[in-house]
């Protein structure tokens, strides 16, 4: 059996069947349910990676390799926590009078569509490919973030749409001058487009069109990452779609997005010889880690403070690829990991407490812990492994990142330790007295589905302290494979 | 050790395993953590001077596992870890109440893992699992700290510290990033194999110095002490004054002396003027406090200073290749750690004591416990003597050391340095007499006099367990006291693995009463002798007067001067005893002060002095920081054709940038 | 160590016990005869030691065991520093016990004590001579260490006995950094031995008295000891300062010739000392509390510029 | 016969650049609309015109596509759209229009000059049309920058499809036929989306400028 198919195929139908008996009673369930066929397709499919190595399907259109299969079994598996989380959340939800059946329909095949768009983008060896699936869970998750057709999520779907239409748009462009130039190597053709192909030739190809497609590719991938400045939808649509959306696009789709500027800086750097690439991202790093480090100490809604975190974050990941070498590209793919294992647990606990104040303005949330420990040490425990405090397993790619950093690029690092240093100010001054103090919230009416919060924080504490040798084995590959 | 780091972990387990059962944490759990400290403490006590143990676990980075070594300095380190923790988890025993702030399980958790990363920070062999436990350190204490969360200024306090912490774990982590040389190595055996530029060494140092002085509380960086502190409950705070800023300390040395390859003469002078201004600062402080938490966490910035000053000393002989004197200044610096340790932690745990007979950490409101709690007052008597730097306890024979080591500065080549040190020793003599002063005030107002207040003719002694970890502290004072040149010879190993010099040789050439580091002629102490001395020459008065004269006692009302209506209201307070340190140190202080005037019906006076460096220093980061964010937030206004605008600058940029 | 040594200790130790009253009694007869009255006996501190040895000891209701320890207390620790203090000769068995720096701590654990003993009546007398006693304790200690400090750079020992002897057998040399410290030994000792004009031993002036408010409580044998030990303070420090500054006289066997030798020495120099004290403070007046800071900073500072004098000259 | 061809598409192409001007200075949404079909139009032509020249048969597939979706489906949609939105009014533009213009032109001349060393590796024979095609997915964005209204604002990110198609067959002679066709999916549920988007804008905020659209932001 095929696995890789099957992954892809399992949420294409889910995505149908929800369309139509979404809004159901049991339809969280059914949407649990296709997240766990689909995460044990990925599950399988590893587990035959772990045994035979990359792997390629239908005529090298799909493949999987180190650099793509731990996102992939990521993808699965927190898409599916998610779905956990997103049961009684949107239950409340619709409870409260947020969601009526049809919009439930609506949600339920749009997230099962968004799950199949991701994984698309992961497996396809074709860049043309990666780019529409990239625009599909665009798409998707325009949809999601708008549900609730409030003032405030219209206008950040709208954004959304608007911005990472644009941005995709170069991307396209990108991607046609990368054809342009592989094009005069290889020939026309579907083969043109291949990334495997295009990596074998990547040192004939033609400079000038590269660096100029990577610009393209660069800023239109680089709008879905969210790196300043054109990081400008993220924080709205975080803030205003559904928690569990917030969770996946921060946790999933930023890293999908990245993953497809990663692929193609192999190619122009195996085309270029030199660092210009590096240098981009580095910059582009830089300045996402200080400017929403400065952001997140003006923030009032928790929602989108956590957004801005997950700018810093990602900021922090394209600096470490941007340095490149075996260390800071492993410390990057490390990172992507356990950032988006914890800032989707974050987003499970913040959606919960949420829910529980009834209010995303920080300064009225209190005293969590007073009434539900759990949802209280999540949030505080979580905040801290995503402020890098060791053992959780940010820390350990915080780690390798900044001495490389120190080494390779001194001048870097007291931005970094200044953006560090505001960040962790900002964000725990805010989490703290959500967390501790006397309480304002109010008991829920269906029990929170704490357990994938539990379980991601226990992930990213695995890997503070302990990375699964084939884990290792992939990052390595994947870290020689996009040099630098 | 590995063994007692595992109980300590298993501890804490059952801990949350048992959230909420009260007895069986506080009577099983805390007693047990106690025998483990006491098993670590011999264990390392044994390690000491032996070759260093290597051992790996399976955990870590790839490539790294997590790599442990047990040297005579961590086992130094241990030793103080295990000794102090032995009485203070008996004290924790007594001490936790049942239903305030966090449940007991998991207090226990919180506590035993504090104190096993703080032994692994110790046993630390690679940059990687020395920072996550440095780390893990950091927030074990901080949820210690914010144990009673309910209060606004305890969750104040645990975020100042827990901020600068990290921060100044950042500088730590980029220290060894400098250390590693981008040899992607980060084990301690590759540091000590690199050979650093004078230009990155310095560097590395200035970056430990930051990252370390962040968590030993030196000057400008120690704001976060004086407010954690009181924060924490009383066993808490012990650990952290007593032991966890030692780790700073150890911290230090091991990057300074052990993995850096070079050092330099300058290191030294910045780090003994660092450490001066330090201790001056926190003695003044600490004489002017009328929060007993607060007046001890004040002292402990002192005492830190003091240590900084031994170290930096040592480093300046060090750099100039005189070992002897390195070796006798880094004696001094690793006695007070010692010492501090001891007697602070003992400050503490008796500070917890009279908070839970009173509920009182206001010295104007306390006064005259010794009569109502008599153990408390006469151990924390020990521990005040000792913290004064009064013979013949631990505190004097460190600043005896110290002293020495200024004293016998031969001729450096540097004849500024020659006029400095001396300059410094006499500094540190006022120092040292100010600490005196801090400690008859602590004591004198706390448990001296009359009771300030009705209520505290109610207040309790301590408990048995609470008594038995405040004997154990005090006992840990007086034989650090007593047997200077026994505990000196016996961590000798650590001073020559450092400094490359052995005292024991010298040290043993004398008598083991007699302590004198280089010769009897030059400079010796025997405590032994002396407290005999005063003992016989006390009893022998005592018998004569008796034998010649009488015991006739008889007790009236003290005389009243005249004046009938005083009261105890009209005790000297903390205040009034602060006053003249007030006066005297008037530039160090920010005070805000309210007068009475004479014509005032209910007069009233009030003064309230603050740290000036929290309004030259921190107030304005803040301010910066807040103003950038105003400045950034214009960034974003909403509007998608700015955003637009910005994506399309951005391509255009980058498009000139490829295009060349 | 040989029997000699143990008697010259204890030599040293039965005279300072005995002679402390008397110089202090020299010292008043000195002050009246200065100020044109009629001087008491010469004797007379010791028949008010053995009046209050016999008269019955009173104290506070509430007082704690602190405070009937600390007379003891006080008096073993004067008793120690004039044992190790080489007065006659400098063969002193315990002296290795403890060196300058030690006895500085020796004399600030006699001032802690009495400090808080004062504190333990609750009065307020008490705790503001607990508070001006600390004032002064904490300026002059460090001022005396630095002149102790100072002498022992030149002798390069901080050993007392060694210093003596290095200092008595250098060829005669003029050392001006120790004319720095002397004067700044007169200045701290005058204020740790409550003279004018630091404070005014023979007052009971709530405003200005220090050393009389820290035993107002006291009585009877109590009294008698603390008194006993403020002259064996006087005592010492007045030893002290010979030793460094005019150690010549002091022997440096125990020989019983050699004592007999250098206790007349040590008398006379007492005499001239004790004289010279009532001079300055016939000459000088009491000065207000708020000043004494100053006094003794500028003592300090005389003794750190002492000090650095000796680097700069190298002597 | 080759070099007649080169000619005429470069001459579609002018025209597609002149189109995209007139977009760039036109207020009338209708007229915009208008416009954008011409677009299509002569997109539609010039893959033609490249597909007969070269004799690749996808060409024809691909402009069969763009036939139906950017000249018919969407256009009409479009109508339908502000028919029912009721916007056919003039709408304004952030900036005045001669400095549009302006600005316009200096971008039509860095893209020249950025195209210009990728065109001479180009074996296509339209290839030095990559330039204008580059010059019209700037104006477009362009055009979104400066447009205050959200039914403009789309109507531009169309047009830079358009460019970004233009471009494609011009250098490359189109994209894989695969990727081709998921594109236009793409672009054919965006604009599904965005009609949808629109008339709960609409219900919303009971107009379709997007400067009602500023609540979200740092303040």
């Amino acid at each position: 059996m095929n696995w890789l198919l099957l992954m892809l195929i399992i949420p294409f139908a889910g995505a149908g069947v929800l369309a139509l008996y979404g809004g159901r009673e049991r339809a969280p369930e059914v949407n649990s349910a296709f997240s766990f066929a689909t995460f044990i397709a990925a599950a399988m499919l590893t587990s035959k990676v772990i045994a035979d190595g990359p792997l390629y399907a239908l005529e090298r259109q799909f493949f999987i390799d180190p650099l793509n299969v731990f996102l992939v079994t990521l993808t699965a598996f927190v898409a599916w926590t998610t779905s956990l989380f997103s049961g009684p959340y949107m239950r409340i939800e619709s409870d409260h009078g947020k969601m009526t059946p049809r919009r439930m329909r609506l949600y339920h095949s749009m997230y099962q569509l968004f799950t199949c768009a991701m994984l698309l983008a992961l497996t396809t060896n074709n860049m043309g490919l990666l780019w529409v699936a990239m625009e599909g869970a665009t798409l998707a998750t325009v949809l999601l973030v708008s549900i609730y057709r409030t003032a405030a999520s219209l206008e950040a779907a709208w954004k959304y749409f608007i911005l990472c239409g644009v941005g995709i748009a170069q991307a396209l462009f990108g991607t046609i001058l990368l054809y342009l130039a592989a094009d005069r190597v290889i020939g026309a053709g579907t083969g043109a487009l291949l990334w495997t192909n295009l990596e074998q030739v990547k040192t004939h190809m033609e400079p000038t069109i590269l660096s100029l497609a990577f610009v393209f590719l660069l800023v239109g991938y680089g709008t879905k990452v969210g790196l300043v400045p054109l990081h400008n939808w993220l924080p709205d649509a975080h803030a205003e779609g559904p928690t569990p959306i917030s969770a996946v696009l921060s946790g999933l789709l930023l890293n999908v997005a990245l993953y497809a500027v990663l692929r193609c800086k192999v190619l122009v750097d195996g085309a270029l010889q030199n660092h210009m690439a590096g240098n981009m991202m580095i910059g582009f790093g830089l300045l996402s880690v200080l400017i929403a480090a400065f952001f997140l100490s003006r923030q009032k809604d928790v929602k989108r403070m956590f957004a801005y975190s997950s700018i810093e974050h990602m900021g922090l990941i394209t600096f470490a690829f941007g340095i490149g070498g075996p260390i800071a590209n492993f410390a990057g793919l490390l990172h992507m990991t356990v950032h988006s294992l914890i800032k989707s647990a974050i987003f499970f606990a913040v959606g919960h407490a949420v829910q529980k104040a009834g209010t995303q303005t920080m300064s009225r949330i209190t005293g969590l812990l007073s009434i539900s420990p759990t949802v209280g040490w999540g949030l505080m425990l979580g905040s801290l492994a995503i402020l890098g405090m060791p053992p959780f397993g940010v820390f350990a790619s915080e780690f390798l990142i900044l001495t490389t950093a120190m080494r390779e690029l001194p001048w870097a690092t007291p931005l970094l330790l200044l953006a560090l240093g505001v960040a962790f100010a900002a964000v725990f001054q805010r989490v703290q007295p959500m967390v501790f103090g006397e309480t304002t919230a109010k008991p829920l009416q269906h029990p929170p589905a704490l357990i994938p919060v539990f379980m991601h924080l226990g992930l990213g504490l695995m890997l503070g302290l302990y990375i699964p040798p084939y884990l290792v084995a992939w990052y390595q590959q994947a870290a020689r494979m996009i040099g630098g | 050790m590995l063994v007692v780091l595992t109980v300590w972990l298993a501890i804490g387990t059952f801990g949350v395993l048992a959230l909420h059962r009260f007895a069986l944490v506080a009577k099983v759990f805390f007693p047990m953590g106690a025998a483990a400290s006491l098993v670590l403490c011999v264990a390392a006590a044994s390690a000491m001077g032996g070759a260093a143990e290597v051992a790996e676990l399976p955990f870590g980075l790839p490539g790294l596992n997590f790599h442990l070594r047990l040297d005579s300095l961590s086992a130094l380190f241990l030793m103080v870890l295990g000794g102090v923790t032995t009485g203070v988890s008996l004290f924790a025993a007594g001490y936790f109440r049942k239903g305030e702030g966090t449940p007991p399980g998991l207090l226990c958790l919180q506590y035993h893992l504090f104190l096993a990363s703080m032994a692994l920070v110790v046993l630390a062999d690679d940059a990687y699992v020395f920072m996550v436990m440095w780390e893990t350190m950091a927030l074990s204490s901080f949820f210690l700290v914010t144990a009673n969360h309910r209060i606004a200024e305890i969750r104040q306090a645990g975020y100042l510290y827990l901020l600068l912490a990290h921060v100044g774990a950042i500088a730590i982590l980029l220290c060894f990033g400098v250390l590693q040389a981008n040899s992607g190595d980060y084990t301690f055996n590759n540091m000590r194999a690199q050979h650093l530029s004078p230009f990155w060494a310095s560097i590395a140092f200035l970056l430990a110095l930051f990252g370390f002085g962040a968590k030993a509380g030196i000057l400008p960086l120690h704001v976060w002490l004086p407010e954690a502190h009181p924060a924490a409950p009383s066993p808490v705070s012990a650990l952290m004054s007593g032991v966890m800023l030692k780790t700073a300390v150890y911290g230090l040395l091991r990057v300074t002396f052990d993995l850096l390859s070079v050092q330099l003469w300058w290191w030294g002078v910045l780090l003994l003027s660092v450490g001066l201004l330090t201790a001056l600062f926190g003695v003044v402080f600490s004489a002017v406090q009328v929060d007993m938490k607060r007046l001890l966490a004040y002292s402990s910035i002192e005492n830190i200073g003091l240590i900084m000053v031994g170290m930096g000393l040592s480093l300046l002989f060090y750099a100039y290749h005189m070992s002897a004197l390195a070796a006798l200044a880094l004696a001094a610096a690793l006695y007070h750690v010692a010492s501090h340790a001891a007697f602070k932690s003992l400050l503490f745990v008796c500070t917890g004591s009279v908070l839970h007979a009173t509920g009182e950490r206001n010295l104007g409101r306390l006064g005259g416990l010794i009569r109502y709690t008599p153990w408390v007052a006469w151990l924390s008597l020990i521990g005040a003597l000792a913290s004064a730097g009064l013979p013949p306890l631990g505190g004097f024979v460190s600043e005896w050391l110290l002293l020495q080591s200024f004293l016998f500065t031969p001729g450096l080549p540097n004849s500024f340095l020659n006029m400095l040190i001396p300059v410094v020793a006499a500094a540190i003599a006022l120092i040292a007499a100010l600490a005196g002063y801090t400690m008859v005030k602590f004591f004198g107002v706390i448990f001296l006099g009359r009771p300030r207040e009705e209520k505290l003719a109610q207040a309790h002694d301590a408990g048995t367990l609470e008594k038995i970890g405040m004997l154990w502290l005090v006992a840990i004072s007086i034989l650090l006291g007593l047997m200077p040149s026994q505990i000196l010879k016996a961590i000798s190993p650590v001073i020559k693995q450092l400094s490359l010099f052995d005292l024991s040789p010298s040290i043993a050439a004398n008598a083991w009463w007699l302590l004198a580091p280089i010769s009897v002629a030059r400079a010796s102490y025997g405590p032994v002798i002396f407290l005999l001395g005063v003992a016989a020459s006390c009893t022998l008065a005592y018998i004569l007067v008796r034998l010649f004269y009488h015991g006739r006692l008889r007790r009236s009302a003290p005389w009243d001067c005249g004046y009938p209506l005083q009261n105890a209201r009209m005790q000297d307070t903390a205040e009034g005893f602060g006053q003249p340190i007030r006066q005297i140190f008037e530039p160090f202080f920010r005070m805000e002060r309210e007068l009475p005037s004479p014509f005032d019906a209910q007069p009233r006076y009030r003064v309230l002095v603050e740290d000036p460096l929290w309004y030259w220093l921190y107030l304005p980061i803040a301010r910066w920081v807040e103003r950038i964010s105003q400045w950034v937030g214009m960034l974003q206004k909403g509007r998608i054709a700015v955003y637009l605008l910005y994506s399309f600058l951005t391509l255009v940029a980058l498009l000139l940038m490829a295009k060349q | 160590m040989n029997q000699y040594g143990m008697l010259s200790q204890l030599l040293d130790v039965v005279m300072a016990l005995l002679l402390a009253p008397l110089l202090t009694g020299w010292l008043n007869q000195w002050r009246a005869l200065l100020q044109n009255r009629s001087a008491p006996d010469l004797i007379q501190p010791y028949k008010v030691l053995h009046k209050l040895f016999f008269k019955e000891s009173v104290i506070a209701d509430h007082a704690s065991p602190l405070f009937r320890m600390v007379p003891y207390l006080v008096f073993g620790c004067m008793t120690l520093a004039s044992a190790i203090i080489p007065m006659l000769s400098t063969d002193l068995p315990l002296a290795p016990a403890a060196d300058a720096i030690a006895l500085v701590g020796l004399f600030a654990i006699a001032r802690t004590f009495i400090s808080l003993a004062a504190m333990d009546i609750g009065t307020a007398f008490g705790s503001l001579g607990a508070r001006r006693e600390m004032l002064i304790g904490f300026l002059a200690e460090p001022a005396l260490l630095t002149v102790l400090f100072t002498s022992s750079l030149i002798t390069r020992s901080t050993s007392l006995t060694s210093m003596v002897t290095s200092m008595s057998h250098n060829s005669f040399a003029i050392y001006p950094s120790l004319a720095f410290a002397g004067i700044a030994f007169v200045m701290v000792s005058l204020a740790e031995n409550a003279r004018i004009p630091v404070d005014n031993p023979a007052t009971h002036l709530e405003l200005t008295m220090i050393h009389e408010a820290l035993i107002l409580e006291y009585s009877g044998r109590h009294l008698a000891l603390m008194e006993w030990a403020a002259s064996l303070k006087l005592f010492a420090y007045s030893c002290i300062g010979l030793a460094i500054f005019f150690p010549w006289g002091v022997s440096t066997s125990a020989s019983p010739l050699a004592l007999m030798m250098a206790l007349p020495v040590l008398v006379v120099k007492l005499a001239i000392g004790g004289a010279l004290v009532a001079v300055i403070e016939t000459l000088s007046a009491k000065m207000r509390i708020f000043r004494v800071p100053e006094f003794l900073a500028t003592a300090f500072m005389l003794a750190v510029m002492g000090m650095l004098v000796h680097f700069l000259l190298g002597a | 016969m080759p070099n007649l061809v080169g000619q005429l598409i470069n001459l579609l192409a002018s025209i597609l650049l002149i189109l995209s001007f007139a977009m760039l200075s036109q207020r009338r949404i209708l007229s915009l609309i208008r416009l954008f079909t011409f677009q299509g139009v002569t997109l539609v032509a010039a893959t033609i015109l490249l597909g007969y020249s070269t004799n690749q048969p996808h060409l024809y597939y691909s402009a069969a596509l763009t036939q139906v979706l950017k000249v018919m489906v969407i256009p009409t949609l479009l109508h339908r759209l502000i028919n029912h939105l009721n916007v056919r009014w003039d709408t304004e533009t952030l900036i005045n229009i001669p400095t549009t213009m302006m600005i316009g032109i200096i971008l039509v001349i860095f893209s020249f000059n950025l195209a210009a060393p990728i065109s001479s590796l180009s074996t296509s024979i339209a290839r030095s049309t990559l330039g204008i095609a580059l010059a019209c997915v700037l104006l477009s964005f362009m055009m979104m920058i400066t447009r205050a209204k959200a039914v403009p604002q789309v109507i531009g990110f169309l047009s830079m499809e358009n460019g970004l198609f233009f471009s494609a067959t011009a250098a490359v002679y189109g994209m894989p036929m695969v990727v081709e066709l998921g594109i236009a999916l793409d672009v054919l549920m965006g604009i599904l989306i965005l009609g949808v988007f629109m008339f709960q804008i609409r219900e919303r905020f009971d107009s379709l400028d997007i400067s009602h659209l500023e609540k979200l932001k740092e303040d």
